[in-house]
């Protein structure tokens, strides 16, 4: 076994990586500082571009991640110490005491109720209270309560203990100590997290002075269905609804004054999006008026959810920059006053102004990774190279998310996972004996299937949270006189571990076959009650659950009868279902432990030899004769290395390595099988120039990359003097720039964010910028202007747009509807334009006139998508199989995707993509087998009649007509359970373990049992 | 010696006012649905309605068969309550479908084995029989020998000569309904019988297949999937068929008890056959077609006196949805064994 | 046959795991209160549900139906909710055409963090089946109602 | 009128004997008359002397389609009016047959049968595959309503009436087996693991089963009429299906059986499909 990786910091980039090497069976220890596990994403209500709800993504993904028998995780624990070096790190952590025996709480939240102690809620960003026993937020993990001590009244004045009366289950222990412990690791992960700015420090925007100022945090609290006001939106003044709502973009961001000149990256999008919720939320709203510089939608899908917002009524774009805040003392509105960008002032009244705070880095977080001798950059983000984008400077820490520098959701997953790429090497370096020897034999389960049924229901009282409302040892008697029910009992707590212990004795003891548990909710506790049952000899998937607690005992407390008629009725469903549950079993499936990249551009180059140091064979398949794709054109690196140089250290590090087989000059003409056993025919791109090849792995990586735009826009490819960025930067390398050349026009966007390519090609704005500097630097006297539609240099990136405007570099704005117009006139260029702060239109003669080309997808990946079954969005990149959350993933399982053939990026997003892309894939190949599902669809050959409609709707692949039997087949290790085949299939043949047509419709009836109709009488006589 | 007795049209009202006090009268009455007319049996109060021009769509198998029946003890017991005090009589049975009942009685009144439900129903039913005066749709009882214009068993045979209704009043006890009827002239009625049954020989057609059908040589033979090839499965011929009686069980499972059901089935439909196993004899349709006709015409006149299990009424031609012919596949079958050989002689 | 205004309906829902079956238990852990008429079965994704086994559930006597799973994009299985949305649709058209009140058949979408939501809807649902009274099932026969004689008889 | 139909017929016996006695395929689904009754019967024919057999007339009411999965692996004929052609185009987008296995006799200008209103709300006047047409194409396209019979019935009323109408439902399953969307080998009305309807013919039962029925044909039902047609009870079969049919068609802008490629109702969707009735 690898020895243990340490994840620092509990939101979705901690989880992400900490999952990710509990699946490659690495050792993970997870810290949170917070009681919950979540982060800022938790706290969101939705996300862009998608609107997902967060929680609805999020909790799958934190449960996993908490019940990983891989990870351990610690909350509410700090980070005091970190000593040692790579592959031997000497952590001291210290455990903050809740005052909650945290094994003993069932997270009843009883006690919260009888708390008499408010407090403000932090989660909430203290707009509502909290009690001084609370947790975090309701869907928190773990599913425990914490006391405050700053509040608690016993704890500070040895009054109350009112929480230790309340708990049956003696959690509280007002006693409890900090713990401190050591831990030995071989790499950490520094996922720690931002602070949100803070509004006050703005002071002209008016925050905490006036009401009706609000941060976009707590703000997005106010959105949220669970937030203090439930999704209402208004006036935090007089609660009055809000009809008129500023947003104002770059509350801090962009700003020397702040020293946050860095662009937050994510505030544009999302103030786009709570405009939008807004607008969902309510008609009533007159006006939403986004105030901002240049709108930065450059990520995957953000410029057609720009678009979408710019279409919707009353949610108004203003390029103004906000000057003050005021309130308006008789109505409480606030006035926003601005000067528009041809410099007029503006004024407007508003009920709500939201400021869009940016990204900042958690002062606790820098001040360690100082001690730590971690570079931090100027701004206090750690320290990263460009080429190395998740690794720290102290060997063996790395990091991901907004530790290192301000990004949105899907790049701080990617980094999580190539950040646990990149650990998992070390750790799988130093080995280490299992703690504990763990007795993996074997369980065999009774063969049950001929035996008659013999059901066994446990009611559980949960102390008093359903016992308290419903009459359990009534419910516990009438269950005994249900069909097929051999034994009924009622229990105090059914989950403590004896009582777990218990229901496998009875099983023994009745001989039973079927357990009904009624208690709490199957989301939370199945899976201990499946060990229950397992420990009693019996198939752990004869268990149903019924929940007579989250969603009886505690929403109906005034009406006992009626719950506890309902507890029943439950019941007899329960039981009914059991009946017809059948035992499952998650089958092995053998696999292959190579793995296919395809593509060998810098990112295919990355994810192979991610993959070879991991310890991984690998195939890398490139069309080209030669490995290295985009970046062999490339001059510069995003922050001006020599390009070729890192390309040519790539090439050479991938041909020297034994584990990878290059194979360039090929590409894929076949694609079998599926994740763990897939074969791919490769075949020569010329023929005759090598062999045809059949070779079989177990993953593809899919890195075919992108292309530029061949367009005749702007006079390009007719003139010389109109060149690409990518031409301009092979100039600069061949020294054959235009003798005195005085004049230098950009134009930024073409072919991009216009019909038919609705995104933005992401990189164009930092290498114009970039080019710009570089030759403003060596040639002072070039007169270099650059006419763009938004600039969009995010991120540290603003640093070098700051840079070429103090070097003279001018920036014109364009709008689409009034493009440059460009002539040749008697060898020289001629650019009319239009300039928006003079307000007035010039015609200027240049020298050389460079367009950034929009970023294309490869016109063949269409075959691609076919052979591998993954599909392409409507610009014909691929498609992920979750934008938030499964960047690199696809729906269909073994296939993963990275660099420019997912969306336009630059260098280091790709490597990080890369080595996220091989992480991801790491995982499917480190495992000696793989696992089906339990609870899988399956298709009776008798019944289908080959329609295909299941091979339709099935969103993960999982389904194809037998060769053999010429109907549908369910291939179980693709399978993950939803159903969807099932309810379109018309003969019925697909049905779905767990959930078969036969258990809901006997669950259902049994429900409906009681209401037995008037027996029939003479009818058809 | 029957009496024999002439009623007008309008007089039917006046006799069945009478009947009534005594019986439940069911009997043939119009009704439409949408474009479609029909006449089927039916409770009547209102006797005007009743229409005897032509024969049923449905065949009164209902009244001995229900569709639905739940069987048990109190539900025998209810039984006599269905209809009352009243035994139920109904009124205008055609030959055809008179001999149908005559032909389930031997199936359920087994000496073995009684049923006692269907029984019951007997006991408690009469019938009055209707000739007809002219070939219906697509009938052949002729055929078969059953007599258009007369039955043995039935109290009362009633003939319609387009003006009025001859009843032939057999049973002693139900004269008392006729006797303020003016008496009929046997001799007319005779006459009137003979030019009937003229037209009928007219339309006859020969039915030479042996009966019953010899079963291996029958069972063996091609032409089934020929017959049956537009068959689509449905259940109509044997749901309108006087004398198909196959059922089935289902069980209705309540919170406290289980009721057990006897439904109609139909050996033309996939699952009649259907094994548990998933394993089904007669998996194809010229299968399910062959069984119904060999039923029929071989094994039920095997083991019934030679009597075939088909009455001729015609319904199962003029109810399938795509008008598959009991005629042809008889006449088909007779082709097909008169150039077998050995097969008249041996019979 | 029941009077209208004692009637205790009992209201048969579906709802998905991910989302609204967590909207449900998300209710729960906040205390909120909602009427005690609703039959929750658990399944994993709004697309598995049939729209037989709603006709089905009339068929049994449910007084109405609950479907709820994620909004539309929040599907956990990518987009089993698109799938369902058609069927419900179409299932409802046909339900309210064939005669069966509209109040009866229930369709809608509950997010994770939509606890408060939930418990609306069921207020929501259980109020308009009140309003249109007992189903007297597809025979209008009616169906006996035990739990109204318990509740009254205690 | 008459030598209309004569002329297809002869046209159709002309074509088939060549097809037939040429081997381009094995046999010819059409239309024939019974010996004994005249009326109109599906007839298979093989050999080319019996061609003179097929005959088309406004009363063939039944749809041949169905027969086509009884043939699969060889090559069938079809005489095919406008609608049959439907039938196989939604075969063909399922897969359910091959299309170089059918030869598709199609009829042009198709004006309807005699006794199938469906005729009148049919806007699929030639045939949508083809691969040799009898008779002119009609030029002008026409768009009828789908009539709503039952839009004046109030709710309550519409309950009534289906309750009477299904009530007098004797499973017979004619309506079933006449239609070419029923392609299931077990029919989930026979299905008893789980049985999702009853087998009684209670109207509890009926009714249930009936709405089952429509949910199915939901998506694939092109209102044909044969159910209605094969319905010995005279049950108003189509009402529910062409409901259904019509809602699909305004809602969803979908009607079935115009394009092979096209996928069916429920296994496709679109991000704003319309939400109509869900609770906000």
């Amino acid at each position: 076994m690898a020895k243990p990786v340490m994840v620092i910091g509990g939101g979705i980039a901690g989880i992400q990586a900490a999952f990710d090497l509990g699946e490659m069976g690495i050792p993970v220890y997870l810290v949170e500082n917070s009681p919950s596990l979540g982060g800022r994403m938790a706290q969101l209500d939705k996300t862009f571009p998608t609107n997902d709800c967060s929680t609805c993504i999020l909790a799958p993904k934190i449960s996993d991640c908490y019940n990983h028998e891989m990870v351990t995780t610690y909350t509410y624990t700090d980070v005091l110490d970190i000593q040692g070096k790579e592959g031997d790190f000497q952590i001291k952590l210290r455990k903050n005491p809740r005052y909650i025996i945290e094994d003993a709480c069932t997270g009843c939240a009883e006690c919260i109720e009888k708390c008499p102690v408010k407090v403000l809620d932090e989660y909430n960003v203290g707009l509502v209270k909290r009690k001084g026993i609370y947790k975090y937020y309701d869907q928190g993990v773990p599913n425990v309560v914490t006391i405050d001590p700053e509040h608690c009244l016993k704890i500070n004045k040895d009054r109350c203990g009112i929480c230790e009366k309340v708990c049956d289950k003696r959690a509280i222990d007002y006693n409890q100590k900090p713990e401190e412990m050591e831990l030995s690791v071989a790499a950490v992960i520094y996922a720690a997290g931002y602070e949100a700015f803070q509004g006050e420090m703005v002071s002209e925007y008016g925050y905490l002075r006036h009401p009706n100022v609000i941060t976009s945090l707590e703000y997005e609290r106010y959105l949220s269905a669970s937030g203090p006001t439930e999704g209402h939106i208004q006036r935090i003044s007089d609660g009055e609804e809000a009809k008129k709502i500023a947003f104002l973009h770059c509350a801090g961001s962009r700003d020397v004054r702040t020293d946050c000149n860095y662009c937050s990256a994510v505030c544009c999008m999302y103030s786009i999006k709570q405009a939008l919720v807004t607008r969902e939320h309510s008609d009533e709203i007159e006006a939403i008026d986004l105030y901002y510089m240049d709108i930065r939608a450059y990520g995957k899908g953000f410029e057609r959810y720009y678009n979408t917002a710019e279409a919707t009524k009353g949610v108004n774009f203003r390029r103004n920059r906000v000057a003050r805040v005021e309130e308006d003392p008789d109505t409480g509105q606030i006035i926003v006053k601005g000067l528009d960008e041809e410099g007029r002032f503006s004024e407007e009244k508003y009920d709500l102004v939201v400021l869009g705070v940016g990204l900042k880095p958690n002062t606790q977080v820098t001040e360690m990774m100082k001690k730590l001798k971690i570079r931090v950059n100027k701004y206090g983000f750690a320290a990263t190279d460009e080429l190395d984008p998740l690794a720290t400077s102290c060997k063996g820490i790395f990091t991901c998310g907004v530790a290192a520098g301000p990004k949105d959701i899907p790049e701080s997953v990617i980094e999580a996972s190539g950040a646990a790429a990149q650990a998992a090497i070390i750790a799988r370096q130093y080995p280490e004996a299992p703690k504990k020897k763990e007795d993996k034999e074997e369980v065999t389960y009774r063969f049950v299937d001929n035996e008659r049924v013999r059901v066994g229901v446990f009611v559980c009282h949960c102390g008093n949270n359903i016992g308290g409302v419903v009459d359990v040892p009534r419910v516990t008697e009438q269950s005994k006189d249900l069909p097929f029910v051999e034994h009924s009992e009622e229990i105090k707590y059914l989950c403590s571990p004896d009582n777990l212990e218990l229901i496998g004795d009875r099983i023994k003891e009745h001989n039973l076959n079927r357990v009904v548990i009624a208690s709490c909710t199957p989301r939370t506790h199945e899976t201990l009650f499946r060990q229950s049952v397992a420990w009693g000899g019996l198939n752990p998937y004869l268990m149903v659950m019924t929940n007579i607690r989250d969603q009886n005992s505690w929403v109906h407390r005034e009406e006992k009868e009626k719950a506890t008629q309902k507890a029943l009725d439950l019941i007899k469903g329960a039981v009914a279902k059991a009946k017809k549950t059948r035992a499952l079993e998650r089958s092995r499936v053998d696999k292959l432990n190579k793995g296919f990249v395809i593509g060998g551009g810098v990112a295919g180059m990355t994810a192979a030899l991610q993959l070879a140091d991991i310890g991984f064979p690998v195939v890398l398949v490139e069309r080209e004769d030669e490995l290295g794709g985009n970046a062999n054109n490339l001059l510069f690196t995003p922050e001006g290395r020599l390009a070729k140089r890192v390309v040519d250290d790539l090439k050479e590090r991938v041909m020297k390595n034994d584990l990878i087989e290059a194979y360039t000059g090929y590409s894929v003409s076949k694609v079998d099988g599926y994740v763990g056993n897939f074969k791919l025919v490769l075949d020569p791109e010329t023929s005759g120039k090598g062999e045809q090849k059949e070779i079989e792995g177990g993953v593809v990586v899919v890195a075919t990359g992108a292309g530029e735009l061949k367009t005749d826009e702007y006079l390009s490819g007719t003139s010389e003097r109109v060149i690409s960025q990518l031409d301009l930067e092979q100039k600069i390398r061949d020294k054959n720039l235009p003798g005195e050349m005085k004049k230098l026009f950009m134009i930024q966007c073409v072919g991009s964010r216009e019909e038919p390519r609705e995104y933005c090609s992401r990189l164009c704005c930092n290498q114009a910028v970039s080019n710009a500097v570089y030759l403003k630097e060596r040639y002072p006297e070039l007169d270099i202007t650059i006419l763009y539609r938004d600039i969009r240099t995010y991120g540290y990136y603003e640093d070098n747009y700051r840079k070429a405007r103090q070097l003279g570099v001018k920036f014109v704005r364009f709008d689409v509807e009034d493009k440059p117009k460009v002539e040749e006139k008697s060898g020289k260029i001629t650019i009319s334009f239009r300039d928006p702060v003079a307000g007035v239109s010039r015609e200027e003669e240049a020298d050389l006139l460079v367009l950034s080309k929009a970023v294309v997808s490869r016109e063949n990946s269409d075959i691609l998508s076919k052979q591998l079954k993954v599909p392409l969005n409507e610009d014909g990149f691929f498609l992920e199989a979750h934008v938030k959350l499964m960047p690199v993933d696809f729906a269909t399982d073994g296939v993963y995707l990275c660099g420019l053939a997912h969306g336009p990026k630059n260098l280091t997003e790709s490597i990080s993509q890369a080595r996220a892309a091989a992480g991801r894939a790491a995982v499917v190949l480190t495992r000696e087998y793989l696992l089906t599902e339990a609870m899988v669809a399956q298709i009776d050959s008798h019944l289908c009649m080959s329609c295909r409609n299941c091979i339709e709707v099935c969103p993960y692949q999982a389904i194809e007509i037998s060769e053999w039997t010429g109907k549908a087949e369910v291939n179980k290790i693709l399978c993950k359970g939803c159903g969807s085949c099932t309810s379109v299939c018309r003969p019925h043949a697909a049905d779905l373990h767990g959930f078969s047509n036969q258990e809901l419709v006997e669950e259902m009836e049994a429900i409906f049992a009681d209401r037995e109709p008037a027996p029939l009488k003479g009818e058809g006589l | 010696m029957a009496v024999l007795k002439v009623l007008q049209k309008d007089e039917l009202g006046k006799l069945l006012e009478t009947l009534s006090n005594e019986f439940r009268i069911i009997a043939p009455v119009v009704r439409k649905y949408g474009k479609k007319e029909r006449v089927e049996y039916h409770q009547v109060e209102d006797f005007s309605e009743i229409h005897l021009n032509r024969q049923p769509d449905t065949p009164p198998k209902k009244y001995f068969l229900p569709q639905n029946e739940r069987l048990g003890e109190e539900r025998s017991g209810e039984e006599v309550t269905e209809t009352g005090d009243r035994k139920t009589l109904i009124f205008g049975v055609r030959s055809c479908d008179l001999s149908a009942i005559d032909i389930l009685k031997p199936v359920f009144l087994d000496d073995d084995f009684t049923d006692t439900y269907f029984q019951n129903r007997l006991e408690n039913t009469l019938m009055f029989g209707l000739g007809c005066s002219e070939r219906q749709e697509n009938c052949f009882c002729d055929s078969l020998g059953i007599n258009p214009l007369g039955d043995e068993n039935v109290p009362v045979y009633m003939h319609d000569d387009g003006e009025r209704i001859w009843f032939e009043v057999k049973a002693k006890e139900l004269e008392k309904f006729f006797t303020e009827f003016p008496d009929g002239d046997p001799k007319e009625l005779e006459e009137k019988k003979n030019s009937w049954l003229e037209e009928f020989k007219k339309s006859a057609i020969e039915i030479g297949v042996p009966i019953p059908l010899p079963e291996l040589v029958s069972f063996n033979a091609p032409f089934w999937k020929e017959v049956a090839a537009n068959c689509l499965g449905c259940g109509v011929c044997t749901y309108y068929c006087p004398t198909c009686f196959c059922f089935g069980f289902f069980w209705e499972k309540r919170e406290e008890e289980i009721d057990k059901w006897r439904t109609w089935d139909s050996c033309m439909f996939p699952l009649f056959t259907k094994h548990g196993s998933g394993h089904n004899p007669r998996e194809t349709q010229d299968q399910r077609t062959r069984q119904r006709i060999m039923h029929k015409f071989s094994y039920h006149p095997s083991n019934f006196e030679g009597v075939p299990a088909c009455s001729a009424c015609g319904r199962c031609i003029s109810q399938c949805p795509v008008n598959i012919d009991l005629r042809v596949i008889l006449k088909t079958a007779e082709k097909y064994l008169d150039n077998q050989e050995g097969v008249k002689s041996s019979g | 046959m029941a009077a209208k205004e004692n009637f205790e309906p009992k209201i048969l829902a579906f709802l998905c795991n991910w989302c609204s079956y967590a909207a449900a238990d998300l209710a729960g852990s906040s205390r909120m209160q909602y009427p005690p008429q609703i039959r929750v079965i658990r399944v994993p994704c709004s697309g598995r549900i049939d729209p037989f086994l709603l006709i089905r559930a009339f068929n049994s006597g449910a007084d109405g139906v609950l479907v709820s799973g994620c909004h539309p994009g929040d599907c956990h299985y990518l987009d089993g909710n698109y799938y369902a949305r058609r069927r419900f649709l179409m299932l409802k058209e046909l339900m309210q055409y064939a005669g069966i009140p509209e109040e009866r058949v229930n369709f809608t979408w509950c997010s994770a963090s939509e606890g408060k939501r939930f418990a609306a809807i069921v207020d929501r649902v259980v109020a308009r089946i009140k309003e249109v009274g007992p189903w007297e099932g597809f025979d209008g026969r009616g169906f006996a109602r035990r739990e109204e004689e318990m509740a009254g008889g205690k | 009128m008459e030598n209309k139909y004569l002329e297809i017929s002869k046209k159709i016996q002309e074509e088939s004997r060549k097809l037939l006695s040429e081997g381009k395929v094995e046999r010819i689904i059409g239309f024939g008359r019974g010996e004994f009754t005249k009326e109109i019967t599906p007839i298979f024919v093989s050999d080319p002397d019996r061609a003179d057999e097929l005959l088309f007339t406004p009363e063939c009411d039944m749809m041949l389609a169905k027969y086509l999965l009884d043939y699969k692996g060889s090559k069938t004929g079809i005489v095919a009016k406008p609608c049959d052609t439907r039938a196989i185009t939604v075969y063909l987008a399922e897969e359910l047959i091959k299309r170089e296995e059918v030869f598709i006799i199609g009829i042009n200008d198709c004006e309807g049968l005699d006794d199938n209103d469906a005729c009148e709300e049919c806007g699929i006047r030639n045939p949508v595959v083809v691969d040799l047409e009898i008779g002119q194409p009609r030029k002008e396209e026409i768009d009828p309503e789908i009539k709503d019979e039952l839009e004046e019935m109030t709710r309550e009323e519409r309950f009534e009436y289906f309750q009477k109408e299904f009530s007098r439902c004797i499973r017979c399953y004619a309506c079933r087996e006449a239609c070419f969307v029923c392609t299931c080998d077990e029919c989930f009305a026979d299905s008893n693991q789980p049985q999702w309807v009853g087998a009684s013919i209670g109207k509890r039962d009926n009714f249930t089963f009936h709405l089952m029925r429509a949910m199915h044909m939901a998506g694939r039902c092109i209102n044909c009429g044969a159910c209605e047609q094969a319905c010995p009870e005279g049950i108003n079969m189509r009402a529910l299906t062409k409901h259904l049919y019509r809602v699909a068609k305004d809602v969803y802008q979908f009607e079935p059986g115009l394009d092979p490629e096209e996928k069916t109702l429920f296994a496709t969707y679109k991000l704003n499909d319309s939400e109509q009735g869900f609770l906000d």
